[in-house]
């Protein structure tokens, strides 16, 4: 793959207060090329794809040049003018707009808003995709997945040269991804580059033609895909390689904890059963979309159900809110650290000491310090939380180390039940080991885990059992080690009979 | 030692002390009597009604709240002991009664906020035209007199030389930094500020500790009420209601984001204690009191503009260095 | 230095037409009698912050406050303050509930005597039968309320066939006052007459029942100043105004506090430059009469 | 047909309704042309400046000095057509335009170039405006505007001018809001800013635009007042910012940004003029009138979150079969 240089960057820096997030950093994209972009998280990906669609404005003495002409980007408007187009790594979508809008906006740039060409741009966009959507329909409606091929039929519809994408894939299940693939390669055939960034391997060694790597901000190297195999490039990324080891082999399952008999709620799950053991971890999975949030959701009383019913140790609670879920020792994990997780403008130690403040007072019923950082500390070292530094705040960390904070968090309340939605959504694969490595002790202490993850990999290294649901239902459920697992696939592409 | 204090004070903390001494420089130069014990004390009895309601509005406002109802609590209070007080009610059960009504206030407030969902400016918006209606109605409009003279103590008595008011400012002022910074409903009221989501899920109920804030709030407001009760010996329905935007200035002045999370009660106190002087310095040198409403909202706007400007400055600096 | 004297004259709320009369003949008087005076009061129609204004000229160190209070308690322990810093205290406009708080009172007529007036001239306009109704500024506003109190009770005893069908605060903004009566003339198809009682309301009354086409059918009289007045006698849609003349009474209470600040004393039909004969009842300093401006001689006044 | 049924102005369209009905049943006069007429005409300035304040709640923003704007505004225009020979209807309108723009910008410019939130900022220039047109006037009034400038605003063939200009302001703005890119740009910023961003919206521009378009509908309220009222009062009309705010919410507008239309707002105003108006004509005893209204407000306000609240719970949010 020789194209023609469409993007080339040099001296790229950014500097935020206090960190630079970029350091003198390069990368060339040619013409009709897939480029992955990959690193431990916090290397700068994202910072690197803000400058290129015009986001963040780099330091000074930062090149980019577009067909070998030197241009500077000084805001969105200008790089979409130049052919680049991002989905970024949140979903930037409005909600209270159509989706028809959603995929317009932004180009009209006369001042008119004229409504058939944006329903006829949407529709076109859609289809492109393959597959069928009211345009008209308000985004905040639809769920997540939808919304997620919403962005990118928005992406795709600019008359882009280079399409970025940050974590397309990280809300995406494999169909979804597969379908990803192949508009991918039309892409590719119509010559537009593709920057492409995401923390799962396989798909790296799938699409990209090239990877370019980054390490703590800086540049580590350019090599054709073909040069490389999964352990170099781990290598690259992390400094030192990682073994992604099976870790389903040792079950430490022991009685029975909870039943949960035939729950249902309208729009959101149906007949739900199932059965968790202490020591057990048990995997929900599904494609996005398939109600397994919710159905996790209604057992920490954030989603309590229509009918049904639920035993702990053989009797019967009911959790109507979260206060009856933590009474009864069961913690939850979201999948959203930022909106949900964490509170990202406090410290580490406020974050991680927040649930269980109470217990830690002294004679007077006043906040203890020492104990506080005594607790912390404990839990830094327990999960090798990086830097070690318990005053910096939540949102300074890396993305890895706070998917840690916020199990930090949680297992400090001891729990019985740990309920964690996709524990390592977005979280690079040297983390992510520790995360699985994490988990599994936990379960031999003799935690009962219930995990929600659309990840193949790591359902099958890393649980016990797998719940296949699929429309808000059950429709498979199997051992993990003995289990087909295309028969799962199947199960949740197609459903059960 | 100014290094120390460099990092020890937020930005925000070191503007607000340049801009306080400034005024109180002026103040200082503009009028000799500005100095005396006597128009130091005076001025604290002026602000301390404002201050106490400044600071209940200031946990609302972290919480990522505003409680526009705050100045006809006020109104209502102060109505409520009125009446009590010229049908001969005692002074404790006077008081009982009007915390109590200040509590229902703040429970309504809080139901309507935490339970329905209703955002905070518009629950309040409602609550404010709905506790004024119910004051006028009460006090028929009329402004009630006839206090006894045993109930003046509370806003007119001084406690060696302290007018008792100030004490109580300065009382509620250090319950409330206590509250803030070292006890657990503190934390939890800045981290639903932060993100009231990851808050629930982490255990804090959140539905009390904002029904816990507004309730507060009403209680502070129903204080001032009945301080100003005692020291203009009337109850009217209108009390308070005047108070309202100077008070959410003087939080924000104080270093209290309106969109919550952060901030704290001495930068309300301080907040205040600026607008007062500004009003005492006007009226000591006898400018027009338009001049003052100019100069209050000018001050406001110099003071949040020079510290972004300030904020903004820093941060291409440092960008630079490292 | 002596006869240097600084004199607050403090109002009920500045920035209203009536009080800036005031507020001008009162800086007249300091000028013809040689003292300084600070003219000064509330924003708002706010009764603490008005005695916040009194504690900040106690400690301006003023000879004498002579002020027109807002609410005739709720001023009470502030001046009490100031007796005790040994300040002169006068009263205008309106009064103290207790009257040993203040020297005197400059009086131009007690809530009693012009509200007793304006019941009078207003039945006489309304033939002393039919509905009528009241707009007042704020419901907390004593002075207004009980100029209408006593209007409302003069007409019920001597004119039975009157009935009040509404009492209605306009907030002192004249568009809300506006407002209020074409409502009111909605409401009451027959409304017989309106009476404004604090000054925003007459004018805006007025037009509303110009607009309507009901001039002279709708009686409109009430507190207002001959100068915003002028236009809507002149047009029939006001029949007439009363009022003193808020500008002498200014300057007669600079005048008074001046002659107390002396050590002199006001006497019985003593004749004040510019402002008259006067008499003196007890504590009181009376400025005579109440205007009553019709359109006849509306351009006799100047203010 | 469901369209116009799940939107959101059809609720508050028939508790209008429904009030407007109980109202006429206790008294006849309240349908009559001339009722109708004031209250539509006495709302004008206010619903001209709850149409700006719709705009920049819709970017999740919010305008505290709109009534302060809109008498600087009414004071030098009653100052100018009293005093100066230039005025006529181009000019006036003219000055309205700029003074408007001039008030809006300076908030505008405020809040986007240093992101500071926009209540301070509109707090502290609601106390600058109206202190300056207070210290300059002394707070009296401009008496006797000329004949030609109040006819701007009257009754022309039973045809209430203002009305006309309030429909011709809504219209053009509920066109700019549907039809133009800084209009979508708007609702863009209030739903999500970030994304916003990332879609190439200037938010600075916009929201500065959002602003100054806000201003010059209260610079316009401004010119309207003063003409329907033949005198301007500069300290009137206090608090008004919060009735303006009232109204878009009331018709629909969400606070917190991203949605909201021109009718809703106009049911909004409508809805709060006939309760003022109501409160009379249905003879509530003065004492008890601001309870009523009060509790009005928090009636629709809350019975519209409970509905909104349980439509959320009951969505399907994910695809069952
Ligand atoms: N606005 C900001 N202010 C301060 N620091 C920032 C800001 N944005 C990013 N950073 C820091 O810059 C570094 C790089 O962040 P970036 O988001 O680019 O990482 P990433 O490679 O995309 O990681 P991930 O895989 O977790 O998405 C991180 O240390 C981050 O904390
Ligand atoms: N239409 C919607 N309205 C509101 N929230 C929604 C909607 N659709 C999805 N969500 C929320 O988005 C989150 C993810 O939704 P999704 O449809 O992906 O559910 P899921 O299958 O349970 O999640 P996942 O498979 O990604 O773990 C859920 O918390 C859900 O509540
Ligand atoms: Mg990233
Ligand atoms: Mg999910």
């Amino acid at each position: 793959m020789s194209g023609k240089s469409f993007l080339k960057m040099e001296n790229v820096s950014m500097t935020f207060p206090g960190i630079k997030a970029l350091d003198d950093v390069r990368l060339e994209i040619f013409e009709g090329e897939v480029h992955a972009l990959m690193g431990e998280n916090g290397a700068g990906k994202s910072t690197l794809i803000k400058i290129i669609s015009g986001v963040q404005q780099p330091d000074e003495g930062s090149k980019i040049f577009l067909d070998n002409v030197e241009v500077r980007f000084s805001n969105v408007g200008d790089s979409i003018k130049h052919g680049i187009n991002a989905i970024q790594q949140d979903l930037s979508l409005f909600p209270n707009m159509s989706v028809a809008e959603n995929i317009y906006l932004g180009r009209s740039k006369n001042g008119r808003v004229d409504w058939k060409e944006c329903t006829r741009i949407a529709e076109e966009a859609i289809a492109v995709l393959g597959i069928s959507m009211n345009v008209q329909e308000q985004l905040g409606n639809l769920s997540m997945a939808k919304q997620q091929m919403v962005a990118i039929a928005r992406a795709i519809s600019f008359e882009s040269r280079l399409l970025i994408m940050d974590e397309p894939t990280a809300t995406l299940s494999f169909s979804e991804v597969k379908m990803l693939y192949s508009i991918i390669e039309k892409l590719k055939k119509q010559n537009i580059a593709i920057l492409f960034i995401s923390h799962k391997l396989n798909e790296v060694f799938k699409v990209s033609d090239r990877v370019t790597v980054l390490k703590d901000g800086k540049y580590v190297g350019c090599r054709n895909i073909a040069e490389l195999d999964e352990n170099k490039l781990v290598q690259m990324m992390v400094g030192r390689s990682v073994a992604y080891a099976s870790l389903n082999q040792v079950s430490y399952a022991g009685e029975k904890i909870l039943e949960v008999n035939d729950i249902s709620k309208k729009g959101n799950y149906k007949s739900i059963s199932f059965d968790l053991h202490k020591g057990e971890i048990l995997a929900f999975t599904g494609l996005v979309g398939a109600g397994r949030s919710e159905t996790v959701k209604a057992l920490f009383g954030l989603n309590p159900p229509d009918s049904g019913e639920i035993y702990l140790k053989g009797k019967k609670i009911e959790i109507k809110n979260v206060s009856q879920a933590i009474k009864n020792k069961i913690a939850f994990i979201p999948e959203n650290r930022h909106e949900e997780g964490l509170v990202l403008a406090m410290t580490m130690k406020d974050n991680i000491t927040l649930p269980i403040l109470k217990r830690l007072m002294t004679s007077l019923q006043f906040i203890n310090r020492r104990s506080v950082n005594e607790e912390t500390e404990n839990y830094v070292k327990k999960l090798n939380i990086k830097p070690p530094q318990i005053n910096k705040l939540a949102g300074n960390f890396s993305g890895g180390n706070q998917q840690k904070i916020a199990v930090a968090k949680w297992l400090i309340t001891d729990p019985e039940i740990l309920i964690i939605d996709e524990p390592t959504h977005g979280v690079d694969i040297a983390s992510k080991t520790e995360i699985h490595r994490l988990l599994k002790d936990l379960a031999k202490e003799g935690m009962a885990i219930i995990m929600v993850s659309s990840e193949w990999q790591e359902v099958f290294a890393l649980s016990d059992r797998v719940i296949v649901m699929r429309h808000g239902r059950i429709v498979h459920e199997d051992n993990t080690a003995t289990g087909d697992q295309n028969l799962m696939m199947e199960k949740a592409i197609l459903g059960g009979k | 030692m100014i290094e120390k204090l460099k990092t020890k004070l937020t930005l925000n903390e070191i503007v607000l002390s340049g801009a306080f001494l400034f005024i109180f420089l002026i103040g200082i130069f503009s009028n000799e009597n500005f100095l005396s014990i006597r128009n130091i004390l005076s001025l604290f009895q002026q602000m301390s009604e404002m201050g106490i309601m400044a600071m209940g509005l200031t946990l609302v406002i972290i919480t990522g709240g505003m409680d526009l109802s705050s100045g006809t609590t006020m109104g209502l209070c102060a109505v409520v002991s009125g009446l009590c007080l010229t049908h001969g009610i005692g002074l404790a059960l006077t008081f009982a009664i009007s915390l109590s009504v200040a509590v229902l206030c703040g429970i309504l407030n809080g139901v309507l906020i935490a339970v329905v969902k209703i955002p905070p400016m518009i629950a309040t918006l409602g609550t404010q035209m709905f506790f004024n209606g119910i004051a006028l109605a009460l006090s028929q409009g009329n402004s009630i007199s006839g206090i006894p003279e045993k109930f003046y103590f509370l806003g007119q008595a001084k406690v060696a030389g302290v007018p008792l008011q100030m004490i109580l400012l300065f009382a509620f002022a250090a319950i409330l930094f206590i509250i803030l910074k070292k006890k657990v409903i503190g934390q939890q009221i800045y981290s639903i500020g932060n993100n009231s989501k990851a808050s629930l899920y982490s255990g804090i109920r959140t539905t009390r500790v904002i029904l816990f804030v507004y309730i507060v709030c009403s209680v502070l407001c129903c204080f001032a009420g009945n301080i100003q009760v005692s020291r203009v010996a009337t109850a009217r329905a209108d009390m308070g209601t005047s108070f309202l935007m100077i008070c959410i200035s003087a939080v924000v002045l104080g270093g209290t984001s309106i969109d919550g999370g952060n901030g704290g009660i001495t930068g309300t106190v301080v907040g205040i204690l600026i607008f007062a002087m500004i009003g005492n310095i006007m009226n000591l040198v006898g400018i027009s009191p338009f001049w003052q409403q100019l100069a209050t909202g000018s001050i406001l706007v110099l003071v949040v503009v020079f510290n972004k400007t300030i904020e903004m400055q820093k941060y291409k600096i440092k960008s630079r260095k490292v | 230095a002596g006869d240097d004297y600084t004199i607050a004259l403090i109002s009920q709320q500045i920035g209203i037409p009536y009080f800036e009369t005031s507020n001008v003949w009162g800086m007249e008087a300091g000028e013809d009698l040689g003292c300084e005076v600070i003219y000064t009061g509330p924003t708002a129609s706010d009764a603490a912050s008005q005695a916040n204004i009194v504690q900040d000229m106690i400690t301006k160190g003023v000879d004498c406050i002579a002020i027109s209070p807002l609410d005739a308690s709720a001023i009470e322990p502030a001046l009490k303050q100031a007796q005790e810093a040994g300040i002169l205290v006068i009263t205008w406009d309106s009064d103290v509930t207790d009257t040993s708080l203040r020297s005197v009172y400059v009086n131009a007529a007690s809530y009693q005597t012009l509200g007793e007036h304006l019941g009078e001239r207003f039945a006489e306009y309304m033939g002393g039968e039919g509905q009528y109704a009241i707009i007042t500024s704020v419901l907390t506003s004593q002075a207004n309320s009980e100029w209408a109190r006593y209007a409302t009770e003069y007409m019920e005893a001597n004119f039975p066939d009157m009935e009040r069908v509404a009492y209605e605060p306009c907030d002192d903004d004249q568009s809300k006052a506006y407002s209020i009566t074409q409502n009111l003339m909605i409401a009451y198809p027959d409304l017989k007459g309106v009476l404004g009682v604090t000054t925003p309301a007459p004018p805006a009354a007025a037009q509303a029942v110009a607009e309507a086409g009901r001039n002279g059918e709708v009686v409109v009289t009430g507190v207002v100043e001959a100068s915003v007045a002028k236009s809507y006698l002149e047009d029939g849609s006001m029949q007439e105004a009363n009022i003193w003349h808020p500008g002498k009474l200014g300057y007669l209470a600079v005048y008074t506090a001046k002659t107390l600040l002396e050590g002199n004393e006001m006497t019985d039909d003593m004749e004040v430059p510019k402002v008259g004969t006067i008499d003196v009842e007890g504590d009181q300093v009376i400025m005579t009469e109440i205007l009553d401006i019709t359109a006849q001689n509306v351009n006799e006044f100047d203010f | 047909m469901k369209k116009i049924l799940e939107r959101r102005e059809t609720g508050v369209f028939l508790i209008l309704a429904i009030l407007c009905f109980m109202l006429s049943i206790i008294s006849p006069a309240f349908l009559s042309y001339t009722n109708i007429k004031n209250v539509l005409v006495n709302n004008v300035p206010l619903g001209i400046m709850a149409g700006g304040m719709t705009f920049v709640l819709i970017t999740a923003g919010i305008d505290t000095s709109v009534a302060s704007q809109m008498m600087f505004s009414a004071t030098w225009i009653s100052i100018f057509v009293t005093k100066s020979p230039l005025a006529n209807p181009v000019t006036v309108l003219l000055l309205a335009a700029v003074i408007g723009l001039c008030t809006g910008a300076v908030n505008g410019f405020l809040i986007s170039k240093f992101s500071i939130a926009p209540i301070i900022v509109t707090l502290g220039t609601a106390s600058i405006y109206r202190g300056i047109i207070l210290v300059y006037t002394n707070g009296t009034w401009i008496m006797n505007l000329p004949d030609w400038f109040t006819n701007l605003c009257r009754t022309w063939n039973m045809i209430p001018l203002p009305v006309v200009y309030t429909i011709l302001i809504f219209v053009i703005s509920a066109y700019i809001l549907k039809r133009t890119y800084f209009g979508r740009s708007v609702y863009a910023i209030g739903g999500n800013r970030n994304a916003a961003k990332y879609a190439g919206v200037n938010i600075g521009k916009t929201i500065f635009l959002t602003y100054t378009y806000c201003g010059l509908m209260c610079g316009i309220a401004g010119l309207v007042i003063d003409s329907i009222l033949g005198n301007c009062q500069p300290s009137g009309s206090t608090g008004w910012e919060m009735n303006a705010i009232a109204a878009a919410v009331i018709g629909g507008t969400n606070i917190l940004g991203g949605s909201g239309t021109m009718a809703g707002t106009a049911i909004g105003v409508v809805m709060m003029g006939v309760i003022e108006n109501g409160l009379v004509v249905a003879h509530i005893p003065t004492y008890y009138q601001k309870l009523v209204y009060g509790l009005i407000i928090l009636v629709t306000v809350t019975f519209d979150v409970i509905r909104k609240n349980f439509a959320d719970s009951r969505k399907q949010t994910i695809e069952m079969d």
